[in-house]
């Protein structure tokens, strides 16, 4: 960590960046923040550890409408939305300087019982441990460090960074799950347990818009549920199948799109597995179109720009 | 409206309405020269619901369901199928009064297409 | 806020038989924004429309729902009416209560139901209509003909006889197309070659006229008006300006196996080679998959031979862009294969061949001569049978379901000539129906039978069975005498039938324009737009629209060259302003709408925005227009909505669903 | 002083709801919120904060106002029915609770919002002392006492038995609704109770949390400060603290198409969105810096200005743990504070 | 929710391309090829107009059955739309699929301006599906009902 800081430290004396963007320290160990730094001052309360899952390649979009040059932080997961966004014009390559940061895998705080955690020891980066040890206000716990990260660094998609300058620090393969198991059992539901098990989800969503906003893809200037254009009244929620068209349309707009960054469901404060929706196109893209990352190639052709004239027709697979 | 008729063409399966009555079944025909009543007329009959005739025709029996009719026809008529539903008809009346199996050797004799011997087998065993 | 005013037609009795247009009327009245309601018998009429213009001016209405029959048929006619009455003419919607109602409904009561909610539908649409103003675009003065037949040539020469300059592009290596196969035409017995060759030399002397033959089409962009079309000129390897045409070349050619596709393959040719004697241009071209030099390197007679220095081995294909204001499709036709009739053993035997082969046999530049002789033993045929419909008129898979026409005409002239030049000879003619409609045919058709003594026998051939002796034997049936016959016959002659040149597919997609489930392209409409595609700017002439004879092809060539002599003339167009529209506020710039834009229509700019006071400098999308066609795939792609597609707005479309839904 | 056996707990609730609605916290695909109680819900009371509080039984995520419909050409207006049953909220905390006053400031002063007032008319709360607070919960700032939660009924969990305390008569009417499942006692599980909760609440690491530099006067002081600036970036303009806020209040009235007609609706509104308080001119609050300023020195400066010193934060920590960057009000408070301005 | 009730008429929208499906349904109608009243047909320019939104909309507003119609794959009147369009129903049907909803209650059928007995038998049979599929209240709004 101290040769991020000493390394962001150097790029901001010599100008070569303007500023830095990356994580924060906070009350806990747990509650870093993302940030922007701009004096080497402030970098002394840069952090990199385990719980920095946030993803800064969002905050690029503004950063790229700056003055001078970001330097960004990326972990490998990160640098397929930074290119992604590439590819759609919303960041300027020009304009971030990339150190792309090794990962262990990334920690979701609740499964640490966040509410009541003091401390937390190997949670550091690059020396973490296997074995967390929590301090929490109702006794000590140790919780080993695989059963703590969040889900999306179960099916990882490799810790290669697909964009960077400079690389610092190593990574450890965290993949242990089939990526679309999920979805595959959701597909083998009968319909009434799909039904099911969808409504039970998305009815305690509170339309916060969280995920939204969190998203790398959904960086829409105005999204269509908060625009008058659409005539979709979507600020009251809904009592049958709670919020559904806006999850459906959201999850059809990223398609093709989404690099399954797993950011909207590490941030659902209800813990709905948002990344189900996601994964779900993304499994039928590569199954009916071929195989396709978003964020690894900025001059493919996107699925859902491009066709082939013998695709599957609508309803294949259906009954 | 001839009950008669409706039954043929359910059986059949055809629409006599799509004949354009060019001959080309009739012209395909083997049996066409021992036939009464050719096999380009066979929809004129059930359209003009004179099945009497057709069952009393000696065409019923010579057709020899080789259904080079029914490969050739432009216009997927197939008449074939329609002597074929003619014949069902008539044995469906006929009921038990029908031949048996036994019955037919001593009717045999040496003119009589073997296809043809094959054909109504394929009928009386139902 | 629209005030909309609702007239129902009842269309005769075609729609107030089966919708009650006074309940109709009742409920439009009651809809919210509706200041007048009406129905009349024929809204459509000279009458109904002044009502529209009375309403309009007495209520102050701002826009019309029209409750009649389909867009398709009358939307045009009731949006003049509505600018005649002074508001703009896409203020005015379209329920189609006949059509999609009326015709298809029985009960009163279902349909009344439906049409109102149909009509509710297009009231909820035109709350949200705005104002639109056609655009223009410039007019390219020059034509394109794709097909150079005697359709194609027709149609360049009418339109370069009007002052405009046209482009024929002909796959093969002559002009000339099917007709110059034919040796006789019907019903006058002219000799073909002899109205044609002036009609080539005409197209390839005008001034006006470019003609690129060894070419074929290879891309098309852009709209009625402006079309940018790629051309591949096939590499000939033969220099057109310098090759005098002399012929020493086909005569020393040592590859001699090639098929000969101008004598339907009846004989051969060389590698290098015209495809007839009077082909325009009159230049050889080397088939480079026979030609020795060019598959092995070896040989090079024709370059010894050329006393010119004609001959280019490295001559390549080579791509021209050309501009064009329309396009015209004369593709034509070919004979339909023959692989799936078995029953006529056109493959088993030489002996049977179709009526375009015995054109060619019949032709005195033909395979034999002229002399009409079998191709299996150059014996001279002495019973002739011809079979009519061969793969017309078929419902199966194995042919076409339509007429092709023109064989019951050829036949008769086939039959006649030959009877006429060979009396020895007999001819019967099996035959389902003859189909004689056109000035002189059937007294052409008569004089077959009475003059020369043709033997017509109503029925069809079942079999045609080859004989050990060469011969062939015939098994049809006399319907009229109730009789299977047995004929032996020395030649059979089938009267094909015709499908349009396969390349007509490829060609309509890169033209957009629609084709039917037989491959012909589609009119328009088909009485009264008989000459043009749907595409505008495209346009149809010859059998590449259906089947049809010479004089009938020359007709609508004609007709395609005034339409298009009409386009041409206008300096400018009136563009469809039914076209996408970025929102600039919330574009994000992505240029996902970009890469689904099958026009090339939209474009990037960085702009200044104001977005209610809060000013940036930001990437965003601009429609051309000009070049968008409306199909809305931007519209979708956009995540924001900030494409939208004026005429059917986001808004627009889901006011119809929520209308229907209620 | 009453008590009833854990164990019994379903029949209480059977018998609550035998008359009235009841809400109380049920689990349900891993997340407890409150929720209409029906036979077979996991109810939980174990969980210490729902994820959304409990706001939603007097003022709901959204809700009907009146209905417009034009029929052959005549508008009618129908209003939405008024709260008719009465209902009991089981198992609130006492920081939840506190929540409702600050919505009562709101909705009950003039003009009174009539659907909010029927609904408090009607509703009984039960309040449960929270015996293992969090390590985000910060009540005490606000003088809460989480041992000894306010409300119509004031409930402890402690051994075997949930005690069960009247505050009011609302709260003894129920209690004599009640009293044949509940049975007398005294009050030393109780005193017991609220010493072990008042212990952890020393340990609690947000317990010595001062508002020194806010409250009413904060308004102008802090409003122009530069730490603005540094705290809102990683905002992602969210509505989440928002919408699991128990005080937060703002709203939007939309119409929703019936097709003939409308139903008018209000739902939460965020001013964290950038939509908030749109207008045809555009938004007064122009930028995300604006906005985030505005939600935080509206729960400490304004509303305490126009509430006699009533902050609109009441502690329950739900935004420290829910926000997706770690930002909060925690991490504002002491920002200023540090500045010591 | 299958429904007994014999009278029941299940609320169908029917997106038609202009060119193609929306011709397709004028022919079956001078055609007088009958489909059940039930089907409401909105014209859109082109199959790829179709925005996944309007599907759900008439799901949530209270359509029972939602049908897409367009030119053939290689007709369309623009090149290309029907291509797009084919890839992004194919994908929200899916994902109807996906979240347990009735997969009979939407479809996409290419339709050509020649095929209005195609059309009248695609909507028989779409209407009989439904019907048996009884009234939709998986993507219901029920903001609609009260």
């Amino acid at each position: 960590m101290q040769e991020l800081i000493h390394r962001a430290k150097s790029l901001l004396e010599s100008g070569e960046v303007s500023r830095v963007l990356g994580w924060k320290k906070g009350e806990n160990v747990f509650d870093v923040e993302p940030a922007f730094f701009a004096t080497a001052e402030e970098l002394e309360n840069f952090v990199y550890n385990g719980f920095c899952g946030a993803n800064l390649s969002k905050y690029m979009i503004e950063a790229s409408t700056w003055e001078g040059k970001t330097l960004v932080f990326l972990k490998p997961c990160d640098t397929y939305s930074f290119n992604q966004l590439c590819k759609e014009h919303r960041i300027d390559r020009e304009k971030a300087y990339i150190i792309g940061v090794g990962c262990k895998g990334k920690l979701k705080a609740e499964k640490l019982g966040a509410e009541n955690i003091l401390d937390v020891q190997g949670a550091g980066y690059p020396d973490c441990s296997d074995t967390l040890k929590v301090t929490t206000l109702y006794g000590e716990q140790e919780v080993a460090y695989k059963d703590a990260m969040l889900e999306r660094c179960h099916v990882c998609k490799g810790k290669e960074h697909q964009v960077y300058d400079e690389l610092i620090g190593e990574s450890v393969d965290t993949c242990d799950a089939d990526r679309f198991a999920e979805v595959a059992k959701i597909e083998a539901m009968s319909p009434e347990e799909k039904f099911a098990f969808f409504q039970a989800e998305l009815s305690k969503c509170i339309r916060c818009n969280a995920c939204r906003n969190v998203c790398p893809a959904c960086s829409c200037r105005k999204c269509i549920f908060d625009s008058t254009k659409f005539d979709s009244n979507q600020k009251a929620n809904t009592t049958s199948f709670e919020e559904k068209m806006f999850h459906i349309i959201r999850a059809f707009h990223v398609a093709g799109r989404c690099t399954d960054c797993g950011e909207c469901s590490r941030v659902c404060p209800q813990g709905i597995p948002l990344h189900l929706f996601n994964r779900k196109f993304i499994k039928d893209i590569n199954n009916l179109y071929g195989e396709y990352q978003a964020g690894v190639d900025i001059d493919a052709k996107a699925p859902l720009t491009s066709f082939r004239t013998d695709d599957a027709e609508p309803g294949v697979g259906r009954g | 409206m001839s009950k008669q008729s409706e039954l043929i063409k359910e059986i059949s399966g055809v629409n006599p309405l799509k004949c354009m009555k060019c001959g080309k079944c009739s012209a395909s025909c083997p049996s066409f020269n021992e036939m009464d009543i050719k096999p380009h007329q066979f929809v004129s009959y059930v359209q003009n619901e004179d099945i009497e005739a057709l069952t009393q025709s000696k065409s019923l029996w010579k057709c020899l369901s080789c259904f080079a009719c029914v490969e050739r026809c432009p216009r997927g008529v197939k008449p074939g199928k329609l002597i074929d539903a003619a014949r069902q008809v008539l044995i469906r009346q006929r009921g038990q009064e029908g031949l048996t199996a036994n019955e037919i050797p001593a009717l045999l004799d040496d003119e009589t297409p073997q296809q043809l011997l094959m054909s109504a087998f394929r009928k009386y065993r139902r | 806020m629209q005030k909309i005013g609702v007239f129902v037609c009842h269309c005769g009795s075609n729609i107030a038989a089966t919708v009650d247009v006074k309940k109709v009327v009742e409920m439009a009245a009651k809809e919210q924004g509706v200041f007048h309601a009406e129905d009349y018998p024929y809204m459509c009429s000279e009458a109904g429309q002044s009502r529209i213009a009375a309403a309009v001016k007495e209520k102050g209405l701002t826009g019309i729902v029209v409750c009649s029959c389909s867009p398709r048929m009358h939307e045009a006619t009731f949006r003049k009416a509505a600018e005649r009455a002074g508001i703009n003419p896409y203020m005015v919607e379209i329920a189609n209560i006949r059509e999609h109602c009326s015709w298809i409904h029985k009960d009163m009561t279902e349909a009344t139901e439906k049409a109102v909610i149909l009509m509710r539908a297009a009231v909820a649409k035109v709350h949200l209509n705005a104002p639109l103003m056609a655009g223009e675009s410039r007019v390219t003065k020059r034509a394109l003909v794709i097909g150079g037949g005697i359709a194609g040539i027709q149609t360049a020469i009418d339109i370069a006889d009007a002052g405009y300059k046209v482009d024929i592009v002909e796959k093969t290596p002559s002009i000339g197309g099917r007709m110059s196969q034919l040796d006789k035409t019907f019903p006058t017995l002219d000799c073909s070659a002899c109205i044609l060759t002036p009609k080539m030399v005409e197209a390839a002397s005008h001034e006006n006229i470019t003609i690129h033959t060894w070419s074929e089409v290879e891309k098309v962009s852009g709209f009625v008006g402006n079309f940018t079309v790629d051309i591949r000129k096939k590499a000939r390897y033969v220099n057109m300006d310098k090759c005098t045409g002399c012929g020493v070349c086909q005569e020393k050619c040592p590859s001699k196996k090639p098929l000969n596709e101008f004598n339907r393959g009846l004989n051969t040719r060389t590698a290098i080679y015209t495809p007839f004697a009077q082909a325009i241009p009159n230049v050889p071209v080397i088939d480079a998959n026979s030609c020795i030099k060019l598959k092995t390197g070896k040989c090079g007679i024709c370059e010894k031979f050329c006393q010119v220095g004609a001959i280019d081995y490295t001559q390549k294909d080579e791509i021209i862009t050309e501009q064009y204001g329309a396009i015209v499709v004369a593709t034509g036709f070919d004979t339909i294969k023959l692989d799936k009739y078995g029953e006529y053993a056109y493959n088993e035997s030489k002996d049977v061949i179709t009526s375009l082969e015995l054109e060619r046999i019949m032709n005195a530049a033909g395979p034999t001569k002229g002399h009409l002789e079998r191709l299996s033993d150059g014996k001279a045929p002495k019973e002739i049978v011809f079979i009519q419909c061969v793969g017309s008129r078929c419902s199966d898979d194995r042919g076409k379901p339509y007429c092709s026409k023109i064989c019951c005409m050829y036949t008769a002239k086939h039959a006649m000539l030959i009877r006429d030049k060979y009396p020895d000879t007999n001819v019967t003619v099996f035959y389902i129906d003859v189909r004689t409609p056109g000035k002189n045919f059937d007294e052409f058709y008569r004089r077959a039978v009475e003059d020369y003594g043709v033997h017509y026998i109503k029925g069809q051939v079942g079999k045609v069975m080859p004989q050990a002796d060469g011969s062939l034997l015939v098994q049809g049936v006399d319907l009229l005498d109730n009789k299977q016959i047995l004929k032996k016959a020395d030649m059979v002659v089938l009267a094909t039938a015709i499908e349009p040149n396969p390349d007509v597919r490829k060609i309509a997609t890169m033209l957009t324009a629609s084709i039917d489930t037989n491959n012909f392209l589609t009119e328009a409409h088909p009485k009264l737009r008989p000459v043009e595609s749907p595409t505008a700017g495209v346009f149809l002439s010859g059998v590449c629209q259906g089947p049809k004879d010479i004089p009938e092809t020359v007709a609508q060539a004609g007709a395609a060259a005034v339409k298009v002599i009409g386009l041409l003339a206008k300096d400018k167009l009136k563009t469809n302003p039914c076209t996408a529209k970025s929102d600039e506020l919330l574009c994000n710039g992505c240029s996902q709408c970009a890469n689904v834009c099958p026009y090339g229509a939209i474009t990037y700019e960085e702009k200044l925005i104001n977005d209610h006071g809060i000013r940036r400098t930001s990437r965003v999308a601009v429609v051309n227009g000009a070049l968008c066609q409306g199909c809305g795939a931007c519209t979708v792609t956009c995540p924001s909505g900030a494409m939208d597609l004026q005429g059917f707005s986001n808004r627009q479309i889901l006011a119809e669903v929520d209308a229907i839904c209620r | 002083m009453y008590r009833i056996a854990k164990a019994n707990l379903n029949a209480l609730y059977a018998a609550i709801a035998a008359s009235k609605e009841l809400y109380l916290p049920v689990r349900s695909a891993g997340k407890t919120n409150f929720a209409a109680w029906t036979e077979g819900a996991e109810v939980d009371l174990d969980t210490l904060k729902t994820v959304r509080s409990p706001k939603d039984a007097f003022f709901p995520q959204s809700e009907n106002l009146y209905t417009c419909d034009r029929t052959d050409g005549k508008i009618s207006i129908t209003p939405e029915a008024l709260q008719e049953k009465p209902f009991v909220v089981f198992g609130m905390k006492a920081c939840d609770v506190r929540g409702v006053a600050v919505l009562d400031k709101v909705f009950l002063s003039e003009p009174v919002d009539s659907y909010y007032a029927a609904r408090r008319e009607k509703g009984i709360i039960v309040s449960l002392a929270c015996s293992r607070p969090a390590v985000s919960c910060f009540c005490q700032t606000f003088g809460i006492d989480c041992a000894a939660p306010e409300g119509d009924v004031a409930t402890w969990m402690a051994g075997e038995y949930l005690y069960w305390l009247p505050q009011s008569e609302k709260g003894e009417a129920l209690t004599a609704e009640l009293a044949a499942l509940l049975e007398e006692t005294d009050d030393a599980a109780v005193a017991e109770e609220k010493a072990s909760i008042a212990a952890i609440c020393d340990r609690l690491p947000l317990k010595g949390l001062s508002l020194e530099n806010w409250g009413a006067a904060a308004a102008d002081k802090n409003f122009d400060s530069p730490l603005w600036e540094q705290l809102y970036k990683p905002c992602l303009a969210c509505g989440t603290c928002t919408f699991v806020c128990p005080t937060c209040q703002c709203y939007d009235i939309k119409d929703y198409s019936t097709g003939t007609g409308v139903q008018r609706f209000r739902c939460w509104d965020s001013c964290m969105y950038s939509d908030f308080t749109m207008m045809a001119h555009g938004n007064n609050r122009t930028s995300q810096l604006q906005r985030f300023r505005q939600r935080f020195m509206h729960k400490l400066a304004y509303f305490p200005a126009n509430n006699d010193g009533m902050f609109s934060c009441v502690g329950c920590g739900r935004c420290v743990d829910k926000c997706p960057s770690h930002l909060n009000i925690v991490k504002v408070i002491k920002a200023f504070g540090k500045e010591g301005v | 929710m299958p429904v007994n009730n014999e009278n029941w008429k299940p609320t169908i929208v029917a997106f038609c391309c202009n060119w193609c499906s929306y011709a397709g349904a004028d022919l079956a109608g001078s055609s007088r090829l009958a489909y059940p009243a039930d089907v409401k047909i909105i014209k859109v320019p082109c199959s790829c107009r179709v925005n996944p939104m309007f599907i759900l909309r008439a799901f949530e507003k209270g359509a029972d059955g939602v049908i897409l119609c367009g030119c053939h794959p290689g007709d369309c009147h623009y090149s290309t739309g029907n291509y797009y369009a084919r890839r992004r129903m194919t994908l929200l049907f899916s994902m109807l699929d996906y979240l347990g909803i009735e997969e009979g209650r939407t479809r996409v059928e290419w339709v050509s301006a020649a095929e209005g007995v195609k059309f009248s038998e695609t909507m028989n049979s779409f209407v009989e599906k439904v019907r048996t599929l009884g009234p939709s209240v998986r993507l219901g709004d029920l903001r609609c009902k009260n």
